[in-house]
């Protein structure tokens, strides 16, 4: 039984305008799609081997949204996550070698392995951290919100949660205080219609997500997570009301999680859902979806993509081969930043 | 009380059983599991929710089997809403029913704390003792594979001091069981922690009814040289250690306090009259919770017994860091613990 | 400044319909009402007295809300309060008497002076309890709820709360789960337009609290909170719903409150509210206004009124007397109930 | 650290001002009010928000005419969500920002325990130390007038064991003000609680800036039969009543900890070496919280000093009723801090 079932409408409205992209940006997108793929794809290979001892969750399906949502950001913009951390990270400019590290609990992670999977961190990027508290970082990043506009300064804040985080009462209070104070900051809800297990059909009454905030007094949307370009489009605007002071913006993006909840492969066979949900929506991969249409419209050929795997293929290897030869942290280093001076 | 008396009476044998070593062998999420199907045969106000009963993974396997057995409307999941389900099984509770609220880790029991320590706890006395809460909070302290500052904290310290609450903190699947019933048997909100390197344990668990009683602690080894006292998986590596030092003569009692709230202070006291020292034992940070606690009562009410200063070994006054080394430095082992104890045992 | 001023539309919609009450259930209605009132300001004289020793909040000027939400209710029914409770527990039949013993610190006080005036009970009458923490009683009317859904029975379950508990994230919990699973239950804001001295728009952004409720699938409806026939026809059509099984009611419940947050007296003279805003919602006094529609009507008269006046009167010195002759808890009672059995 | 070291070094002529009994006597909200008034002028990223700071009370007067001196966007009231304004406090904070969060009462806090405890007090740490959380959560523990058991609360026990946060319990408007400055200088989450019955003090406090250092304690008065050691009202209490013991020959060293994270135990331990005996104070629940961890640290490392039983005083293990008599069964008194104080001195 197909419960929740693809709703968005492809790429079409997406033609006629194809030409104010500039090509090198299409292609960015679709780079960067690949690439958070295939770095999730390699650690899920990896992972059987035990060595990545941390827990993981991918993104695979689910890649537009931060592609899409990223593309609309400047560094200076910061971005924040829930446990879902690795597509956000990556799209946001976050270091590669520096997450693997992280994820194989090295000395150099992004974290000097203090954060694990759940806990991300680039400052250089704008990739501000996450938490692993369903909603947790929803105030804390409306808080930041607040700082750009005491400080005065014009970058955005975007914060990324699923759909469960919406039944987290911090998240209306959040919601809630930037629509009172009109912040710049974006709410992106990356709606994949399950939390662990549980379909939304048990956590939530037959309403919209993005209707809900709306009630709020934030400008709010439901974008189809798997177009990559509608995304964009979206956020850019989501993030052009933030830097004119227009206020606070909600993105509900709907794209579903092929693998598991956590870990590797997928996990549809003990029965929580139906795998032929989970085929339904690989026929609406942001991926191969973007590519087609590119490819259609002469922006990218099969060499094109080619090379790009071979890139990413090669940087991926390099980050694994880091983290795995980087040394762990030492006794010594547990009892650091337990305060600031 | 129809439950703690009249039902659990007419089907219990007695309130005394010892961990037994012999007889069927359960896992630990067997033994919970089997406690909540009695209970909820024996009376239709007993109910379980909780974000993930009713998958595929039942909760460790603790709830596996139970929606199908006694439907949706009695084991049910829930939204990702903490404190408001946490209110909401302190108001099913007022109204006569039996909530059991399951949670994946103690961590997410910090986002109910104004239900828990604002209301469930203080409901009874606050009413005049007119309304119940009998309602079962459950969570898995989580440790190991990266689980983090936000997935591995055991909160129970935190609450020790909360009046109205009772605090369970069961090491064994046979304990797991009978507290559970007792548990549940409670008319006051009683939260339970398990940890998940306990419930890798597996060991003989009566059939049937049985109930090990709120409060009461038990000896896990009998001894002369110190009193090692604490709960859960830390005892259980305590257990370990005082095992082979045995080869060095060494010996001691050791005490399971399965419940830290109510206190068995008693045998406590019993056993420092005997040996003179003591260890005291937490899975949690050591300062300001259940350590700090017994090591002050020892101070106050044992001084006279004391003949070696008090120790304590529970986690450093740090966070939970993710990684498996940072991890290894972190948490109490058996060799930190034997080192303790010879070094007390010497004093 | 009048910034929130009345919006209702006072009593002439209910004109035709008025032979449809019997006359004692109106007179009811306002006897309730006065009641409530003439309680309150027997309090506020006494309170300068400094011998009932405990916080109150007045419910004057927002007395239509609790007698007509409470109107609607049998005996069985459940209410619960935040910290104002006075309103609430009498309307739902709360014993008097043991309401004053209890803000008098006795120990026949309704909860033997262990509660206050925020906290009080009368089991026999369905008033089951209130928190003193805003929107505490939220999540626990919710579950009460819950409880006669599975315990299959017809109660319904009704919470009253103020406008500042819907900035409380685990109001919008509760909702999201009696939306959900369709609880018996009704929620009734009482907007009075503060929190203490703080304004509506320094807490919330102009959007309507009860379309936040309705998106949250709640039906939900706004009433003027000084027409205590539109209350109770709104609470009449919600406890229909509870009974039928047809899920949640939320009622937003437009009323000005004449005193100040907490103690004896109106503090507008303090600033943080315009005299005039008093002085405007007193021109829609719950009470006046309703006695002058049945007035108008034939429904009352002027000796009828008196010799209500009279009645209560006698009542409420009797329940002071009572209450100031009462022994005070002795210091055994202190350990008792800490646990229950 | 541009705020504790330079811009404080600037202004500050010492960190060891004690508490003058000359000069200039200000009441305990004009002495937080002066603090934020300096700090706001010294650091435009300080900013002061709460229910209520920017109303006619002004927050018990702590907080009065700041919105008139900074401007709304400095000084300004919140939405009664106390979690979601914990969060975004950290997130400014986060950000370079130096929030002062005022609550009326402790009780709300519990509310805003998931963002206390699994987000502020961690960050620094799971960041590798690259984020700071600079920001000060102050409230005022409520007392008497039938404030009961959900506005009385306090909850500062219940904070104790969590590592990264760091909690000030000022006496004096002496204290108040420089630990306030201590705290905004602070790149820690600080938690200030201050007793609603010590904010009728008045004190000499000086003009401009100075601080109170966080950690340490300091002597309130010197004796020889016993240690009392304590904090916030409990204590004053026992300084009345050891004053009055005097006419018997009592005398005892009293110290306020003034703050309780990081806790300044060499303060005891120096006073415990010369008198042998201690009394240990709070002015919250004596379980689990404070009490216990002193009396432990004293059986710990003490142990070789202590000549009679430790005693603590704090509240009983029960909820706090509202009515004024069994508030006075409640609370501790001076007298039976007193008769306490005999017993250990004659013990
Ligand atoms: C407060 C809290 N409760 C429970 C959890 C356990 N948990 C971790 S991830 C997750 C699923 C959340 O679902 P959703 O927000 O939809 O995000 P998704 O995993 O689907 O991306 C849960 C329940 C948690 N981390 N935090
Ligand atoms: C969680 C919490 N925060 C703050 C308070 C302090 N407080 C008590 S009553 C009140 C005002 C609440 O306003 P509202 O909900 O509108 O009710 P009203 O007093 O207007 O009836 C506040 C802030 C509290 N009791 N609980
Ligand atoms: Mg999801
Ligand atoms: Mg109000």
């Amino acid at each position: 039984m197909i419960r929740y079932a693809y709703s968005g409408k492809g790429f079409e409205p997406f033609e006629p305008a194809i030409g104010k992209y500039d090509r090198e940006f299409l292609v960015s997108l679709l780079w960067s799609m690949m690439r958070i793929r295939m770095v999730q794809e390699e650690m899920e290979r990896r992972y059987r081997e035990d060595e990545m001892k941390t827990p993981i969750h991918l993104v695979i399906g689910q890649e537009a949204t931060s592609v899409g949502c990223c593309a609309a950001l400047e560094r200076k913009d910061q971005v924040f996550s829930g446990h879902r951390t690795n597509g956000n990270y990556l799209a946001k400019g976050g270091d590669l070698k520096a997450m693997m590290s992280e994820l194989y609990c090295r000395a150099n992670g992004c974290v000097a392995s203090r954060g694990g999977s759940m806990h991300l961190l680039d400052k250089e990027a704008g990739y501000a951290g996450s938490s692993g508290i369903v909603a947790g970082s929803l105030p804390i990043a409306t808080g930041a919100a607040l700082a750009a506009r005491m400080l005065k300064q014009d970058w955005a804040t975007m914060v990324f949660f699923g759909d469960a985080a919406t039944e987290e009462g911090t998240l209306w209070e959040s919601l809630n205080y930037a629509a009172l104070r009109e912040l710049p900051v974006i709410y992106v809800c990356e709606n994949n219609f399950f939390s662990v297990c549980s379909p939304l059909e048990a956590r939530q009454p037959k309403v919209e997500i993005y209707e809900k905030a709306a009630s709020f007094g934030l400008h709010s949307v439901q974008v189809d997570g798997t177009n990559v370009l509608e995304v964009y489009e979206t956020a850019r605007s989501a993030v052009e009301r933030a830097r004119s002071g227009k206020g606070p913006t909600f993105i509900e993006s709907l794209a579903y999680r092929w693998r598991g909840h956590g870990g590797a492969g997928d996990d549809s066979d003990t029965g929580y859902r139906d795998p032929a949900e989970v085929e339904h929506w690989k026929q609406y991969c942001p991926i191969e979806g973007f590519y087609n249409f590119l490819a259609k419209r002469g922006q990218i050929d099969e060499p094109g993509r080619n090379a790009l795997v071979k890139q990413i293929q090669n940087e991926v290897l390099k980050a694994f081969e880091h983290a795995i030869s980087s040394p762990v942290p030492e006794e010594s280093d547990l009892f650091k930043h337990v305060y600031s001076d | 009380m129809p439950w703690a008396q009249a039902l659990i009476a007419k089907k219990t044998d007695s309130l005394s059983h010892q961990d037994p070593n012999t007889g069927r062998v359960l896992s630990y999420a067997q033994a919970i599991n089997e406690a909540l199907v009695l209970a909820m045969e024996l009376d239709p106000k007993v109910f379980v929710l909780g974000q993930g009963v009713d998958d595929p993974k039942g909760m460790f396997g603790a709830t596996l089997g139970l929606a199908e057995k006694f439907g949706g409307e009695r084991v049910f999941d829930t939204p990702l809403s903490e404190d408001g389900m946490t209110g909401i099984c302190a108001g099913a509770a007022m109204m006569g029913l039996r909530p059991v609220y399951f949670h994946n880790r103690p961590d997410f029991l910090l986002l109910a704390f104004n239900q828990l320590v604002n209301h469930a706890s203080k409901v009874h006395f606050m009413d005049n003792g007119k309304t119940n809460v009998p309602m079962v909070v459950w969570a898995a302290i989580g440790r190991g594979w990266g689980s983090g500052a936000q997935h591995s904290q055991a909160v129970h310290g935190l609450l020790l001091g909360v009046p109205g609450l009772k605090i369970v903190l069961p090491s064994s699947p046979y304990d797991a069981k009978g507290l559970m019933l007792s548990a549940i048997a409670d008319n006051n909100p009683v939260l339970i922690f398990e940890h998940r390197w306990c419930m890798r344990r597996k060991s003989a668990v009566p059939e049937g009814f049985y109930t090990v009683p709120l409060g009461k602690g038990v000896y896990r080894r009998r001894g002369t040289d110190l009193t090692i006292v604490g709960v859960s998986h830390t005892l259980e590596l305590a257990l370990e250690a005082v095992d082979e030092l045995a080869r060095d003569g060494i010996s001691a009692d050791a005490i399971d306090l399965r419940t830290i709230k109510p206190l068995d202070e008693e045998i406590i006291f019993e056993s420092l009259k005997k040996t003179g020292k003591i260890l005291i034992l937490d899975s949690t940070w050591a300062m300001g919770g259940l350590c700090a606690e017994i090591g002050c009562r020892v101070a106050e009410k044992g001084f006279r017994d004391l003949k070696a200063p008090v120790r304590r070994i529970g986690l450093p006054d740090i966070p939970t860091p993710a990684g498996f080394t940072l991890e290894q430095y972190y948490y109490p082992d058996k060799k930190r613990i034997a080192s303790a104890i010879g070094e007390i045992a010497a004093a």
